[in-house]
């Protein structure tokens, strides 16, 4: 059983921080301060745990629960996400303060119901473990206090979030009729059988379609510019870092299943992917909110991701590992920064950036080079990860789609560019003082970009884990 | 019964009959929550379905999932969602009726995945496992949930646990007491 | 005739003659520009030490056998194998010689004629750039070193015509000269490629001897043209002709030395150097007798009406380079280089006599230099008159000397037209010397000598006038005496340029002498009866005749040709369209494109319109569509 | 494989770390900041001609080589060597980053950022020319690429956001048929490595050349300025401040052709063939289209950049003639181009620091006001124009020797292009040097001795590879052998 | 009626039925309702391949009690929602929240 405990560390970790959270929140009045404080520390903890847990290997739960590297790998991910994101939440100003508390309770659980989803190697447990992070979104999105935007965009990401949910259930019942297993290892064995039935691979194609609504892929990305415009600035880090992650780990999976072997699973990916490219990038050029904007650019990049995973290749399965982890520093970089200079807790006009290189150097130079790696521009890590990932559509033969990829991501530098000219040449209508950075923040500042930089040059380490880990994903 | 009435209805019609009744319950249940513009015929029709949808589970061989389905969704669901109504709006406020054109896209629509699913679902070859267990009963569910479905017990109690405590946020604080009167 | 290579001697030599003046231009131009004076004799020494090397070579080599070659690698790359080096020859090292002093009479003469002129140290800076380039340009052993200099000869004529570049017409002469002989020089390039790429041997040895043997004569014929091309423009021919007496902004020495004396000869050197080859081509010599002869006398014509002497020169000087092609275009090799050679001394000396008369009455117009006294200057003013003699081919002068072989060498053609052209020729320019000469030497009305501050010519030098006066006055002495002597010297230069062989002799003809006297004597009369005479209208025969004057004032139109095409052509056509079609088209295009994108970037933001259920249709029409496209695979 | 200093390492770290150490300094220590790129951009220029130099000619090859493993997985190498075509363009480089530090010695405006930018920009230079990785080669092209923006939209002048941003968006437009056409290569060779030299030793498939020459050819070309995708060029030359237009239009512009002829052309040899016809119009339009569009300019820099359009357009022609006259010459031009392009922007600066304007027909007679800016600026004209003896003259002669040797009718109308730039060129000079000056700038103030110094280096460059050509040439004919053979 | 398909089919119509609600509904909560009718739809499905195909039959009824577990849940968190939404505007129709766009 201490076997299975070791197993199941970062869970359990984090299960204790979700207790913990949920007996601060019981008293009536909180110290803000020692909350964040008891939460940084325990997410900490959790991040030790994943670091501890990560090359464990078993199988719990009857099977039903698998812990590999790879399910390691996006567990290790989704604890520094909820590290990082906790980090920047000391001056919580866009929620009310008495449901602090509640906030990072739900962000635990929501990070909980994440790491159990990319372990879980049967159907049901999945969809219950995608569930449970979604519902904690779900709340999390309108706890902004402030405007009414929050609910509207609550009430549109749920909406939207069941709708994909029920499609993905009605998807599963066809796969579990087609292969009478909710098992994902024995759907997998009894491959040949099922793939050439309609039936199960469009159960597939549906299943896919609650990951891509957690990926923000068209057609299911509508609420992504609403709920990153509307939710409280943090929850937007959370929900454009974590749960990405999480969906890249899960569609891997389930898209592993038919191996490739699917040429019209393959011909839909492609067009989901090539329409979420442009969708993304055109739609971006023409928003005016910052965090609106960087929502249509998860959208593009959801299609970058699929891209790596719909070659269904291990080339493909890693880069697309390496992009979400690429994604998940570079795009918390930029929110990062969006959290510091917005600090009354209020959403960000691009053009409220202005100036923003007298006030705040060291943010500008992050938030300049988070978006120049989100634009795919060397050495940095977002470079680097579409590289690896064009290199595996390439691969696999697909020239078309890769030179579509760039000339999107050619089209992405159009708004990402309007951004750094916000914030390094336009001078601001009134005098903004001075943005206090403390040490901290600093330090995560230069943290930040030393690992834009790093990763995006030395990227064979994390490679090499990332191709040991889809070695065997069941 | 009697054999004499055995002679004129036989088991074959009787089933005939109640599963053309559950059907016809569940699909104009279905229509009924989904047409009228009144909310409060909707959740009629939603627990009207619902029992159609529980005979059918009958059909299919689970009284108890029957049982569960009532239980859930008429007896929580729907008293839920008529609270809901209740507190949201008044109920003789008339909505006035929907753009044409939307409701003509969304049958258009509907119809199309009607259609290729049909055949989608027509077109497979289902087969049937070649070995087939035949324990339909509770205990049988009982021990699963323990045994191999744990994990997944646990994770949707958790996850109405999250439901719940979000429930409470979300209705009771949010929008309480403060600026209410935005919107269009 | 296989070269040899030179002595130590010759090679310090020849090495001193190409190189001191480069080492005069880079030490004026970055080191002495400061220190006038200092730059002067910097410049002065290192033009007379090669006139003294050049002639030192020549005479050693009076009776030489065979021609000095010495070369290196300059330059190999993709089978183009630029040399650089000298070829000492007969014809080369009398060229060597007439440029070298000419150059370092001009820069005599410069010494009072810029005296006090801000920029003088770079004028001579220019000016040792020229005498290097014009050094090595004749001494060049192969065509692209020759090509190579015939450029940097026109870049110094660029800067030297513009020197007084604040005048705009100064400026714009020197880019119309520059562009004119650039155009000229596009078809010597392409001859010269054409060479290379079908000879592989740009050796101007290997040219005269091989070419014609291992070309086709098509191709001989293309690239003699071709060649020829950089000829009518360096030489100013026709068409080509009209920068050159634009050119005349310059300063005078400047016009004296390259636009009369050695850089528009360069053309009729070329062909005299090429002349084997050229031989090889029949036609491509009767193209250079036509161009020559329509040169003459069109820029004869041109000649007659002009009222600015420098300008006179100037038209003179291309009808006379026009005259010499068609003395080597009628296959008189001797006739061709002789006609230079004494050319380059009395046209060399008509404009330093004429820039002292511009010096002293800061006017061009000799009517109006007549009118203030200008026969008062006796040197420049006897020196002019013989020079102008010679020029009309005056006997005993050396301009009748040569000008007799080239009508000679005319008289062998079959056609006898040609001949009689080349003899109005010779008329045409008695008239229109001996009218220059007879309105200096008879004003109508004499006017009083103007005050002294009028003359402010070109900068203030009104402190050293005799001192000035001398030393521009020497140099004409110089001169004059070459006109005189070289007349003599003609036999023994045909025996020179013979490799000491005596030519076979043409027939001697008494009877083209004296039909060319009586010509020469013509038109020198009509030019007195005209304005030498007491009372003569000093009017020409031409201002009768408006059409005819304004035609040949206007240059035939040839400079309103150009600029019509110029302007309506290259700038109203090509550039414009270009221009229009690179904002609209190529960068409009572009500029749609993205404004295109951004549209549609609109278009799709339209979708997300913040009504719940289109978004959700979406996501259930892209569901039935994908279910419908499997139904279709 | 040469042990011992990696010297090449060094010319690559040297302004890297340079980088690092202005983003460390304190705020406001400018006169630091000026220091340490001054001194980084000297450590480049001593190593560039050391190399120079010590570069065996005789042996020839890749020599100064660096090799080692990167990402085993995926066949990549930190691979850095120099041979016959890139150590022009290394020592292109360092001439020009030095020139251009000095030259924006007296900026004052956001000087931490510029000079941290500008040093970024050269490390990606240095490392497309010294890299023979295709990841590496790309990697370093977008680094050089993207402090573009900042530099002129802040920095810049005239229409700077516009011109930058178009300038960007090209370039990266551009690179987005590199990236394909990198990775269609590297798939294709089925040897999965991104080494250049041992992909073009085993060969590709010739279908595959085809297209791959295709995407290089575009792709490079756009940065190149090949016609009619050159648009870019002028509008940002235009924008930018003096010392990125030196580097850009110097060095920048040569990447592209750089990367047409070690990428497109060591890769694709065969798939060139059916190519180069296009690839030789394309170039011809350019040089002609260039000069004529330059007449109609009234903007200097304007002028400068469609000049660079029609010289660029030389070395393009150059490259499509495959043969070893027109590669060298397309080799040399680049290099000759890129001193004679600095050395126009630096004078051209000078200028408009000075005036304010670099309108033509407001400037006049700046010869009198400014006789040592004219004397460089009319010096990189006549370069320009191609006279002999300075070194553009020798790159141009081998290329139209060439390039009509490959296609006649083109290398004449080349040619016809030269006189026509020669015309333009003429006409600014006349009208901004020449005639009467404006009053207006009559004490604008020539340049001191200090500010000197840089133009002179690059005025001493031209003369010297001018009069000496060999020094050049001997050099990229080894470099550009082994190619020529390629394509039999 | 012993036949999958019937029932896949009953399953089919009333997810459609659903889908066409929570298209044309503009109450919030006339497409919670509609979303019920599709998550049904589902269970059917799992029952009837239970019912028809599947080794054990226990398996589709817990995917099915999960399902209803689910729905619960989402309904009670939509629910909240709604009303959450209905203090702010004073409204539960969908086409009146419509402040983010673009």
């Amino acid at each position: 059983m201490a076997g299975d405990l070791l197993l199941f560390l970062p869970e359990a970790a984090c299960l204790l921080m979700a207790l913990a959270l949920f007996g601060l929140s019981l008293p009536r009045v909180q110290d803000q301060r020692r909350v964040h404080s008891w939460t940084m520390g325990l997410s900490l903890v959790m991040v030790a745990a994943g670091l501890a847990g990560l090359f464990q290997e078993g199988s719990l739960f009857f099977e039903a629960y698998r812990v590999d590297l790879f399910s390691q790998f996006f567990k290790l991910l989704l604890a520094v996400a909820l590290f990082l994101v906790l980090s920047i939440c000391r001056q919580l100003t866009g929620v009310e303060e008495r449901y602090q508390p509640e906030f990072f309770l739900f962000l635990t659980t929501c990070t909980l119901g994440m790491m159990l989803m990319v372990s879980a190697v049967e159907l049901m447990t999945l969809y219950v473990a995608l569930e449970l992070s979604s519902f904690s979104l779900y709340i999390l999105v309108p706890l902004r206090s402030g405007d009414n935007i929050d609910v509207e965009a609550g009430v549109k990401y749920l909406f939207i979030g069941i709708t994909a949910s029920c499609v993905m259930l009605f998807g599963m019942s066809y796969i579990f009729g087609a292969v009478h297993s909710t098992y994902l290892a024995k759907i997998a064995a009894t491959l040949p059988l099922w793939i050439h039935q309609p039936g199960a691979v469009i159960g597939l194609l549906l299943t896919l379609s609650g990951l891509l609504f957690k990926l923000a892929a068209f057609p299911f990305h509508f609420w992504a510019p609403d709920v990153y415009q509307g939710a409280a600035n943090q929850v937007t880090t959370y929900i454009a870092t974590a749960s990405k992650a999480a969906a890249v780990a899960l569609l891997i999976r389930l898209t592993a299943l038919s191996a490739g072997t699917s040429l019209y699973l393959l011909d839909v990916l492609m067009a989901l992917c090539v329409a979420s490219m442009t969708l993304g990038n055109l739609a971006a050029m023409v928003q005016s909110d910052l965090k609106r904007m960087l929502a249509y650019s998860s959208v593009a990049h959801a299609g970058y991701v699929l891209m790596g995973v719909l070659t269904m290749t291990r080339l493909g399965y890693s880069s697309a590992m390496f992009y979400s982890l690429a994604y998940m520093v570079m795009n918390f970089a930029a929110f990062m920064v969006v959290v510091k200079v917005a600090s009354g807790g209020q959403d960000l006009k691009i053009s409220d950036l202005a100036g923003l290189h007298r006030r705040a150097p060291l943010l500008a130079l992050t938030l300049m080079l988070a978006l120049f790696s989100l634009a795919g521009i060397p050495p940095t890590v977002g470079f680097t990860g579409k590289f690896l990932v064009f290199a595996a559509a390439m691969q696999d033969g697909h020239f078309w789609l890769v030179l579509v990829g760039m000339i999107n991501a050619t089209l992405s530098l159009y708004y990402y560019l309007m951004v750094i000219k916000a914030a390094y040449l336009a001078e601001p209508a009134g005098p903004r003082e001075a943005l206090a950075v403390s040490g901290p923040t600093r330090a995560l500042n230069y943290a930040l970009i030393a690992a834009m930089v790093y990763l995006g040059l030395f990227p064979r380490q994390v490679l090499e884990l990332a191709e040991q880990a889809v070695r065997n994903i069941f | 019964m009697t054999p004499v009435m055995g002679e004129y209805i036989r088991p074959e019609a009787v089933a005939w009959a109640a599963f053309i009744l559950v059907t016809a319950l569940t699909f104009v249940g279905a229509l009924i929550a989904v047409l009228p513009r009144n909310i409060i015929y909707n959740v009629f029709g939603l627990a009207t379905c619902i029992l159609g949808v529980a005979g059918l589970f009958i059909f299919l061989g689970s009284e108890f999932l029957a049982m569960m389905e009532i239980l859930i969704y008429i007896g929580a669901i729907s008293i839920a969602i008529v609270f809901a109504i209740m507190l949201s709006q008044p109920m003789h406020v008339q909505i006035p009726p929907a753009w044409r054109p939307k409701l003509y896209l969304s049958f258009a629509v509907s119809a199309v995945v009607f259609v290729a699913f049909s055949i989608i679902v027509l077109r497979t070859p289902w087969e049937v496992a070649l070995e087939r267990g035949q324990d339909w009963t509770v205990r049988r569910l009982g021990e699963l949930f323990l045994t191999r479905y744990e994990l997944l017990f646990e994770l949707i109690s958790l996850a109405l646990l999250v439901a719940i405590i979000g429930a409470i946020i979300t209705a009771a604080a949010l929008g309480g007491g403060r600026k209410s009167e935005g919107g269009s | 005739m296989d070269p040899v290579a030179p002595n130590g001697n010759e090679l310090l030599l020849a090495l001193l003659a190409m190189g001191l003046p480069l080492l005069s231009f880079f030490l004026v131009f970055f080191v002495t520009r400061p220190w006038v004076n200092l730059s002067c004799a910097v410049s002065l020494v290192c033009s007379g030490l090669p006139l003294s090397a050049a002639v030192w070579l020549l005479a050693g080599h009076w009776r030489m056998e065979a021609p000095i070659l010495w070369q290196l690698t300059w330059m190999e790359g993709g089978g183009a194998l630029v040399t650089f080096g000298f070829l000492l020859d007969p014809l080369s090292l009398l060229m060597l010689v007439i440029v070298t002093a000419v150059s370092f009479l001009v820069q005599v003469y410069s010494l009072g004629y810029m005296a006090g002129d801000p920029g003088k140290a770079k004028y001579y800076a220019f000016l040792s750039l020229f005498a290097w380039s014009m050094i090595s340009l004749v001494l060049a052993s192969g065509l692209m070193q020759l090509y190579i200099f015939w450029e940097l000869v026109g870049l110094s004529s660029y800067l030297l015509i513009g020197f007084w570049h604040h005048k705009f017409s100064a400026s714009q002469a020197g880019k119309k000269a520059f562009v004119m002989t650039r155009l000229g020089d596009l078809g010597f390039f392409l001859g010269i490629i054409v060479l290379l790429l079908n000879l592989g041997d740009l050796s101007i040895l290997g040219l005269n001897q091989q070419a014609a043997a291992r070309l086709t004569p098509g191709l001989l014929t293309a690239s003699a043209l071709l060649i020829f091309c950089g000829v009518v423009g360096k030489s100013a021919q026709f068409p080509l002709l009209t920068w050159l007496p634009d050119a005349m902004e310059g300063p005078t020495p400047v016009s004296a030395l390259l636009h009369s004396a050695t850089m528009v000869a360069a053309g009729v050197y070329l062909v005299s150097r090429l002349f084997p080859f050229y031989q090889g081509s029949p036609q491509a010599l009767g193209w250079v007798l036509v161009i020559g002869t329509v040169t003459m006398l069109l820029s004869s014509t041109m000649a007659m009406v002009a009222e600015d002497i420098k300008q006179v020169w100037a038209y003179s000087t291309v009808s006379q380079l026009g005259f010499m092609l068609m003395g080597l275009g009628a296959g008189g090799y001797f006739a061709g280089v002789y006609h230079l050679a004494t050319h380059a001394a009395f046209k060399a000396l008509l404009f330093l006599c004429s820039g002292v008369f511009i010096h002293q009455y800061a006017t061009n117009d000799f009517f109006a230099m007549a009118r203030a006294g200008a026969r008062g200057l006796k040197v420049p003013m006897l020196t002019l008159t013989l020079a102008g003699a010679a020029l009309s081919g005056v006997w005993p002068l050396a301009g009748f000397f040569s000008k007799e072989t080239v009508l000679a060498a005319l008289a062998e053609l079959p056609n006898p037209a040609w001949l009689w052209l080349g003899i109005l020729g010779a008329g045409l320019t008695a008239y229109y010397t001996f009218r220059l000469l007879f309105v200096m030497w008879r004003p109508r009305r004499l006017e009083p000598p103007p005050e002294h501050g009028e003359r402010a010519g070109h900068g203030a030098h009104e402190g050293h006038g005799a001192a000035v006066y001398w030393v521009m006055a020497a140099p004409l002495l110089v001169l004059a005496a070459l006109t005189v002597l070289l007349g003599a010297a003609g036999p023994a230069l045909q025996s020179f340029l013979a490799w000491g062989r005596p030519l076979p002799a043409g027939a001697h003809h008494t009877w083209l002498v004296w039909a060319s006297v009586l010509v020469v004597a013509t038109g020198a009369g009509l030019a007195w009866l005209e304005f030498g005479r007491a009372g003569a209208a000093q009017q020409g025969f031409l201002s009768r005749m408006p059409g005819l004057w304004n035609l040949f004032a206007n240059r035939w139109y040839l400079d309103w040709l150009y600029r019509w095409l110029l302007d309506h052509v290259v700038y109203g056509l090509f550039s414009r369209l270009f221009t229009l079609n690179d904002r609209r088209v190529v960068d409009g295009g572009i500029d749609g494109f993205c404004r295109a994108t951004l549209g549609a970037g609109w278009l799709f933001s339209l979708l997300q319109s913040g009504l719940l259920q289109y978004n959700l249709f979406t996501m259930v029409l892209v569901m039935a569509l994908v279910g419908l496209y499997f139904l279709l695979v | 494989m040469n042990a011992g200093f990696p010297y090449l390492s060094a010319i690559l770290l040297a302004p890297a770390l340079g980088m690092l150490v202005i983003l460390l300094l304190p705020h406001g220590n400018q006169r630091a900041v000026r220091w340490v790129s001054l001194v980084s951009a000297v450590i480049c220029l001593a190593l560039s001609v050391y190399l120079y130099a010590a570069y065996d000619r005789a042996a020839a090859g890749l020599q100064f080589v660096e090799r080692a493993s990167w990402v085993p997985s995926l066949g990549i190498f930190y691979y850095l060597a120099v041979d016959g075509i890139n150590l022009p363009m290394v020592l292109l480089t360092s001439i020009v980053f030095f020139t251009g530090v000095w030259t924006m010695w007296d900026l004052q405006h956001r000087v931490k950022e510029f000079f941290a930018l500008m040093l970024l920009m050269v490390v990606g230079v240095y490392g497309v020319f010294l890299s023979l990785d295709l990841f590496f080669l790309f990697v370093w092209y977008d680094v050089s690429l993207f402090p573009m923006y900042p530099l002129i939209a802040i920095w810049g002048s005239t229409r700077k956001e516009y011109g930058a941003l178009k300038l960007t968006l090209y370039l990266l437009a551009g690179s987005a048929l590199v990236l394909p056409g990198i990775l269609y290569v590297y798939f294709q060779s089925g040897l999965f490595t991104f080494d250049l030299v041992q992909i073009a030793q085993a060969g590709l498939p010739v279908e595959a050349q085809y297209l791959g020459f295709f995407l290089f050819l575009f792709g490079f070309g756009v940065l190149a300025g090949l016609w009619p995708f050159h648009t870019w060029s002028p509008v940002g030359h235009v924008a930018a401040p003096t010392a990125v237009s030196m580097i850009h239009a110097g060095v920048l512009m040569k990447l592209g052709a750089y990367g047409v002829l070690r990428v497109g052309m060591f890769l694709c040899p065969q798939g060139l063939g059916d190519w180069s016809p296009l690839f030789a119009l394309l170039a011809t339009v350019g040089i002609v289209y260039g000069a004529f569009v330059g007449l109609a300019q009234t903007d200097l820099k304007y002028v400068i950049g469609y000049s660079s359009v029609s010289h660029m357009g030389l070395v393009s022609l150059g490259l499509a003639t495959m043969s070893q006259g027109g590669l060298s010459g397309a080799v040399f031009q680049m290099f000759a181009h890129g001193i004679m392009t600095a050395l126009f922007f630096s004078s051209v600066g000078h200028i408009y620091d000075r005036t304010h304007t670099k309108l033509i027909p407001e400037l006049g007679g700046m010869a009198k006001v400014m006789p040592r800016a004219s004397f460089f600026f009319i010096l990189a004209a006549l370069a320009g124009i191609g006279v002999p003896c300075l070194a553009s003259f020798w790159a141009e002669l081998l290329v139209f020797i060439a390039g009509y040797r490959a296609y006649p009718v083109l290398g004449v109308c080349a040619v016809l292009g030269l006189v026509v730039s020669a015309l333009f060129m003429l006409r600014v000079v006349q009208k901004t040097f020449y005639g009467v000056k404006n009053e207006r700038f009559a004490q604008a103030g020539d340049m001191t001795m200090v500010m000197i110094v840089p133009r002179a280096l690059l005025a001493g460059t031209i003369l010297l590879f001018g009069l000496l050509p060999r020094l050049a040439l001997d050099l990229i004919n080894t470099g550009v052998a082994p190619l020529v053979g390629m394509f039999k | 009626m012993n036949s999958l398909h019937t029932y896949l089919f009953i399953a089919l119509v009333l997810f459609c039925i659903g889908l066409f609600g929570l298209l044309k509904r503009r109450s919030l909560i006339g497409m919670l309702i509609s979303v019920e009718l599709m998550l049904n739809g589902a269970g059917l499905n799992f029952m009837a391949f239970n019912r028809f195909l599947a080794p054990d039959p226990a398996v589709g009824q817990v995917a099915v009690l999960f399902i209803m577990g689910i729905a619960a849940a989402e309904a009670a968190i939509a629910l909240s929602l709604i009303l959450a939404l209905f203090r702010k505007i004073r409204s539960v129709n969908v086409e009146q929240a419509r402040q983010l766009k673009g």
